[in-house]
């Protein structure tokens, strides 16, 4: 009993002490970055070690050089629901003007959120939105239109199968949003007449970790011997089906194609694939720039930071070199369309 | 239980009993193999080591790394070095529990977080990816002994050397018997004049050196590496992979084919689950109560084995 | 007696100076309190760990079951609700999974280590079988919505975690059951062998870390407003690594609550201080696990320099 | 000359000094005993001959020459060997690795397992045991675990031996026959050193005899100089006296067993236990005795009816007996009797937490003066009631795992070799303890393989045999003759 008390005391003593100069400078009253002071942008990606993200990082870099802001990248260690939580309320205590997020699940910032704004911070969500409760952000900057992405992946696969046999899709988890986005919307572009002999057999998820991808691909071409093609809208889950082709040799043209092979294409970053597109195990994928994607947030929040634009439907602002962005519903913004990887230019990217 | 899990699986559905998933089973075994090879004799020694899945994250990624700035070292070295990290991985873990005296348990939750934070640092945010690594190394995955429909990978023969060198040394060395001695009967071991010490220190490196070697293989099974995910969760099924092969955690016993016979069990489960086109919100349920099927099949066993000692 | 747990007090003095040293936004009161709430979960679990550990058995699932609980939870109570209800029915569904893992042991005779292990995987399964790839809206609690007490900068939870845990160690150190947790603890054996209920001992401390799990799932829901089957991943971890810095043996027979508290605090102090003071989270991880083996390494220490008697004696 | 002689060795546990300053002279083809009450520093003095413990002070001299053993291995290695009480060894290993353990020969990288086996069992039959030195050692008996133990001391050339209570958990018969290997070492030119509680052995075996006390040496005498009473006098510094049951008051009958089977171990066993009266369970070890102990107190699985104060108790744990009034003092003190690292107060009152407390709140300031009381009753020898029991010697635990037993206030109490490796002192002690609770009206089942103790206590004797009931004696029938002719199936020849 005696030890606890020991205990207590001590805490409460070392905060008491702790607490008592903290007035003086109390953080609350100087976070709001006042007009003449720099913007300070701290982004929040879905998790540590990850290329995607440090391609993002980069355009914001660019964009805070131009505006005379700094950046500071901050990526929990998992990419769970949670672990983001931790990192925000830190770096709104540190300082900041501009969060720059993307979320790893749509409802779970909310609270954390609305009290970073409460403070005076922007808050504008990348790559992934916080779909269902877009009130708790200013703004978000997507990848393309999120519409747009299905159909596309559909050509693609159309012009690789010559529109007919059975694909899968081996997308990340089950809850990931855009993934599911995209995959409702592969599914809706398939109900056209002209797509009418290609048939989709299965959707896997490969969470994307690379082991469970990998098994669920090996799993996938055991199940399905007539598979024609696979379309994996995630960057691990391209690589890990790569891989897969090129060591089981069913790839078109190689040792164990069994007649036209088995054709790959899908979302992925370029580094990934760049042997497998050199070995002609894929032929063709796509992404859009992540680096865009984060110049436009980082030149969007400063305006909306500094009240220059508000997040209407149809208001437009102009980022330096990209031209004209307009707002479409909710305050979305999309970046561009897709870039198309092949032979012929994937050797000019490095992400 | 192997058997009754394929009987079951093909049961539902026949294709699961094709080459194309047997090649899946050999391919997935090797790195779990090999953790779980290097886990068997700390367990025999009463211990833990719950560090492995960062060790095999953390060379995975080192031992990439190296090979992206080198490209023409050849593949030897880089198991080499793999190898040697993980031993001196291995080797913190060790002075931690051997000379230290902290419970194994806490040692490598300890490194667990230490060493995967570590592989956040030699990451930088960056990733290994298909593109950094040597082709020798990756076809070793691609490419193997053929029989008849099935093809037996290079990285599973590389498991195996583990595998041969660890059931000799058990069964047949002075070492080997002195680990199943400090397990068995640590007091009598120190009393024995046997330096329960140097053998504590052994397998720790030794853990260390096996995940080193499967860090490799992880890498040129794959190709890829994420810091943030190479490994994650592999020591737990290598723990159980040894524990459902027949190796008892109060330690003194075990054998490394019933090591063999746990990881073909979690391999089986794991691409048969994927094969048998479980939805993917029922893998893990699936895959937890098989594991606790297995335990309390284990359970079971034993029970009925010390009535039976009993009544001798 | 040991005094390992002032090991962890020692750190968190030095981890708070370190802390304002760096960042003269770390020693901010309501900031703080405010932090604290992110860490009430893993104290209530640290808090049911402490006994299950004093019993000499570990318990692996807690994070799973807390997931587990709040899934069954927000599907079978509407928007809104009596607080009561809702805690009650946490409790006992946390209690019941911490039962399954104590049958496990007790009937079952399969190590703790792997019991909880499986269930670990089975918990966790269930609920991702039963919510699928979608969020549950947890129920809001009446008259319990908001976040502080009264009008002071003092949030709720961890107050009631303070509580809980203060309950907790009394329990354990002050009462027949905790006597017999760390008696069953030290030697089972000699335990069966004095006439204690051992197999009971036993289901008791898993069944209560089961309850403090289902606590636990009452904060997290309403933490987040929502939950779903991924939530709270390597929860166990910062529960059995607060127990083992706050000086409790992981062999069993000894434990202090009070250390397991101040060592909760320790690991929030310094995730906080470095949050703050912009460090990485990837060297975060490295410092956490670097300081959970130098704190039983400096109560090793002590302890070794404390008796040099062999147990032979 | 010596072998092995020892000057002014010391050892100190945790700033308690257990040995100071002894003297020990072991000479070759000569038995000497270490005698002395527990806690008197026998155990300490062969330990730190023999490189378990590390002196504080004192030097070791091998042949003269002067030695320092930092661990077991290195006095292994200068031939100094310890055969400890209970048999070491590695159940999962066969008996030829057993007997060969920590120094296996090689032979290219590997064990040579030829020469493994051949070593093990040349050694074996030096001691006249054949067994298969390919069999697993735990399908071993005690005897045969006790043999590998002493051939594995052979396999390491030890030419100095300490027995540490080596025969204790022997059977006359096997005892007698590890007598005859000790002469025959010494008659190899070995020296031996053995410790004993049995002062009948000393007298029969020992050439000198090494008496300590209080970790001081008290005398050094030579075969046919005392008696018994001396060495006692010696041993405990007063003359101790065993004496004959007290006057039989039964009761009710308190215990009743008919037809207990437990599998594997126990066939048929009737008795029964009346208030007031002391019953012992004699016979060999593995007779089936402490299986019945066991079964009685709700410990193990078995057929058949135990009934208490006229209940039948089946269906009730272990712990629903303690509460009815049952009590067990088991025989192994370290790994069932005690919670070693726990204090003495805790331990004490562990069986009657429900006396100590108000709905489930321990009463610490109760708990502590029971404690105390209970201490004093006993005799129990303690620095604070806080301390922890692995630092009293064999005796005091044993007290406190009594003073448990008798802070549950027990109708019956259940003795599983209440003076199994206890001094003199304590034994006498014990007795008179015994004796007391008789008097008070308690039922007591006693399980000894001590003879005398037997005929000293015991209303009546239950001998057991083979898992069966061999005979009963009331204590006016019974003799040792009698006692031993039934445990051993009639061959009473080999008795000691």
């Amino acid at each position: 009993m005696l030890r606890t008390l020991i205990v207590a005391g001590a805490i409460v003593g070392i905060l008491a002490a702790g607490c008592g100069p903290a007035p003086a400078d109390k953080p609350t009253s100087e976070t709001p970055g006042g007009a003449g002071s720099k913007l300070r942008i701290v982004f929040v990606p879905k998790s540590a070690g990850n290329p995607y993200f440090a391609e993002v990082s980069k355009g914001l870099e660019k964009a805070a050089k131009e505006l005379g802001a700094t950046v500071e990248t901050q990526a929990p260690t998992t990419a769970d629901a949670t672990s983001q939580v931790t990192t925000i309320k830190d770096a709104v205590q540190r300082g900041c003007d501009l969060l720059v997020i993307s979320a790893n699940a749509p409802d779970t910032l909310n609270d954390v959120l609305d009290e970073a704004r409460k403070k005076g911070v922007t808050v504008v969500t990348v790559d992934s939105d916080i779909t269902g409760n877009e009130t708790h952000r200013d703004a978000s900057v997507l990848p393309v239109d999120q519409e747009k992405v299905g159909p596309a992946l559909v050509e693609s696969l159309a012009s690789l199968t010559g529109s007919e046999g059975e694909f899968a899709i081996l997308s990340a988890a089950t809850d990931a949003p855009n993934q599911n986005k995209w995959i409702a919307g592969m599914k809706e572009t398939l109900k056209n007449p002209k797509y009418s002999k290609l048939k989709l057999v299965d959707t896997v998820y490969g969470d994307d970790e690379m082991q469970k991808s990998t098994t669920e691909m090996e799993a996938l071409l055991t199940k399905y011997p007539n598979l024609r093609a696979v379309v994996s809208p995630t960057s691990v889950g391209m690589g890990a089906a790569a891989q897969v082709l090129e060591t089981s040799g069913r790839y078109p043209g190689g040792p164990k194609a069994n007649g036209t092979g088995i054709v790959l294409t899908g979302l992925a970053t370029p580094n990934q694939l760049k042997k497998a597109v050199e070995k002609g195990v894929v032929t063709k994928f796509h992404l859009w720039s992540p680096a865009e994607m984060g110049e436009i947030a980082a030149h969007l929040g400063s305006m909306l930071h500094s009240k220059k634009v508000t997040a209407d439907v149809g208001k437009t602002f102009d980022v330096p070199g990209m031209g004209t962005k307009t707002f479409v519903d909710k305050g979305v913004v999309y970046v561009g369309p897709l870039t198309t990887f092949d032979k012929s230019n994937i050797a000019n990217f490095d992400f | 239980m192997t058997v009754l899990v394929v009987v079951a699986a093909t049961a539902r559905d026949p294709r699961f009993l094709s080459p194309q998933t047997l090649d899946s089973v050999l391919l997935w075994l090797p790195v779990l193999l090999v953790v779980a090879l290097g886990q068997m004799p700390v367990i025999v020694t009463k211990g833990i080591d719950i560090s492995v899945g960062s060790t095999v994250g953390l060379v995975a990624f080192s031992v990439g790394l190296i090979g992206k700035v080198n490209p023409s070292l050849p593949v030897p070295v880089l198991f080499a070095s793999g190898l040697a990290l993980g031993a001196l991985l291995g080797s913190l873990n060790a002075v931690l529990v051997a000379i230290a005296k902290v419970p194994p348990v806490v040692t490598t939750i300890g490194t667990l977080t230490a060493f995967r934070g570590m592989a956040f640092l030699v990451a930088q945010g960056k990733q290994i990816d298909t593109n950094n690594v040597a082709t020798a190394l990756t076809d070793l995955g691609r490419n193997g002994v053929h029989l008849g429909p099935i093809t037996v990978n290079w990285l599973l023969w590389l498991a195996f050397i583990p595998g041969a060198l660890l059931a000799w040394v058990l069964a047949r060395s002075a070492i080997g018997r002195t680990v199943y001695a400090v397990g068995g009967n640590p007091v009598a071991a120190a009393l024995r004049g046997m330096d329960v010490k140097r053998i504590l220190f052994s397998v720790y490196i030794w853990s260390g050196a096996c995940a080193g070697l499967a860090g490799v293989l992880y890498l040129g099974r794959y190709g890829f590496v994420s810091a943030a995910s190479a490994g994650v969760n592999l020591e737990l099924n290598a723990i159980a992979a040894v524990v459902v092969g027949g190796v008892p955690v109060s330690g003194g016993s075990g054998s490394v084919l019933g090591v063999l016979a746990g990881c073909v069990l979690l391999a089986v489960v794991n691409v048969g689950l994927s094969v048998l086109g479980i939805a993917a919100d029922w893998q893990l349920l699936a895959y937890g109560a098989v594991v606790m099927a297995a335990l309390l099949v284990d359970a079971v066993g034993r029970r009925a084995k010390e009535s039976s000692v009993v009544a001798a | 007696m040991s005094r390992r747990d002032l090991v962890p007090v020692g750190l968190l003095a030095i981890v708070l100076f370190v802390g304002s040293r760096l960042s003269a936004r770390f020693l901010d009161a309501p900031y703080l309190l405010d932090t604290l709430n992110l860490y009430v979960e893993a104290g209530l679990l640290a808090t049911g760990m402490t006994f299950v550990i004093v019993c000499g058995e570990i318990d692996l699932s807690v994070a799973s079951t807390t997931v587990l609980v709040a899934c069954v939870v927000s599907k079978f109570l509407g928007p809104e609700t009596n607080p009561v209800v809702l805690v009650a029915m946490s409790v006992a569904i946390g209690s019941l999974l911490g039962l399954v893992n104590g049958a496990l042991v007790t009937i079952g005779r399969v190590p703790s280590f792997l019991a909880t292990l499986a269930t670990m995987a089975t918990y966790r399964g269930v609920a991702q079988a039963w919510l699928g790839p979608f969020s549950a809206k947890w129920p809001v609690m009446k008259g319990l919505d908001r976040a502080h007490l009264g009008n002071s900068p003092v949030p709720w939870p961890p107050v009631i975690w303070l509580l809980v845990a203060g309950a907790a160690g009394l329990v354990l150190h002050r009462t027949v059951f905790g006597r017999q947790v760390a008696a069953v603890g030290t030697n089972a054996i000699a335990s069966r062998f004095s006439g204690l209920p051992v197999e009971r001992t036993q289901l008791a401390v898993f069944a209560l870390s089961g309850a403090m799990a289902g606590l636990a799932a009452v904060f997290l829901g309403s933490r987040l407003g929502v939950v779903r089957h991924d939530l709270g991943r390597g929860l166990e971890l910062d529960a059995i690594t607060a127990v083992v810095v706050g000086g409790t043996s992981i062999l069993g027979g000894q434990g202090s609550m009070a250390g397991t508290v101040a060592a909760l605090l320790l690991v929030a102090a310094a995730k906080t201080a470095m949050g703050v003071a912009g460090v990485k989270p990837e060297v975060q991880v490295t410092v956490v696990g670097v300081l959970l083996v130098l704190a039983v390494l400096a109560g090793n220490m002590a302890g070794l320099a404390r008796r040099k008697a062999p147990t032979q004696a | 000359m010596s072998s092995l002689t020892a000057r002014g060795l010391t050892v100190a546990y945790g700033g308690v000094e257990v040995l100071g300053s002894v003297d020990l002279d072991l000479r070759p083809g000569e038995l000497r005993a270490i005698v002395g009450e527990n806690g008197a520093g026998k155990s300490s003095l062969a330990k730190a001959c023999s490189g378990v413990v590390r002196p504080v002070a004192g030097v070791i001299e091998i042949d003269g020459q002067a030695r320092f053993f930092a661990n077991p291995r290195e006095a292994l290695d200068a031939g100094v060997c310890l055969v400890h009480q209970e048999p070491l060894g590695f159940d999962d290993l066969s008996v030829g690795e057993n007997v060969c353990a920590g120094a296996w020969p090689r032979k290219s990288g590997g064990i040579d397992w030829k020469q493994v086996h051949n070593q093990a069992a040349a050694c074996l039959q030096r001691i006249q045991f054949d067994i298969d030195t390919r069999r697993r050692l735990a399908s071993l008996s005690a005897a045969e675990r006790q043999a590998v133990e002493l051939a594995h001391g052979l396999a390491r050339g030890a030419r100095v031996w300490f027995f540490d209570e080596t025969s204790a958990a022997l059977t006359p018969t096997e005892s007698a026959r590890l007598f005859a290997v000790m002469r025959q070492l010494a008659a190899e030119g070995c020296a031996v050193g053995f410790v004993t509680h049995h002062l009948q052995e000393v007298v029969e075996h020992a050439d000198v005899i090494t008496v300590l006390r209080d970790g001081k040496l008290v005398g050094v005498l030579d075969k046919g100089s005392f008696t018994q009473a001396d060495l006692v006098k010696l041993m405990v510094g007063r003359s101790v006296e065993l004496d004959s049951p007290s006057a039989h008051k039964p009761g009710e009958t308190v215990l009743r067993v008919r037809l207990l089977c437990v599998p594997g171990a126990v066939q048929d066993v009737s008795f029964e236990v009346k208030a007031g009266e002391v019953v012992a369970l004699a016979g060999l070890v593995g007779a089936g005795r402490t299986d019945v102990a066991q079964a009685v107190c709700g410990l193990s699985r078995y057929r058949g009816e135990v009934e208490v104060c006229g209940q039948d108790v089946r269906r009730r744990s272990a712990a629903a007996r303690w509460r009815e009034g049952l009590a067990l003092v088991p025989e192994d003190r370290q790994h069932q009797g005690l919670l070693l690292p726990l204090s003495i107060c805790t331990n004490a009152t562990l069986a009657s937490l429900g006396t100590f407390s108000k709905v489930g709140w321990l009463d610490n300031i109760g708990i502590r003066s029971a404690t105390v009381e209970k201490g004093k009753e006993l005799g129990l020898v303690y620095q604070s009631p806080d301390q922890e029991v692995r630092l009293l010697s064999g005796g005091n635990q044993q007290k406190v795992a009594l003073a448990k037993a008798l802070l549950a206030k027990p109708k019956l109490l259940v003795l599983d070799e209440p003076t199994r490796g206890v001094d003199i002192g304590a034994k006498y002690d014990v007795h008179t303890l015994v004796r007391q609770l008789a008097d008070q009206g308690v039922a007591i089942l006693m399980v000894s393989s001590d003879l005398p103790e037997v005929m000293a206590l015991a209303h009546r004797i239950v001998v057991m045999r083979k898992g069966t009931v061999a005979a009963e004696f009331a204590h006016q029938d019974a003799t040792p003759e009698k006692i031993i002719a039934a445990a051993s199936g009639g061959d009473s020849a080999l008795a000691s």
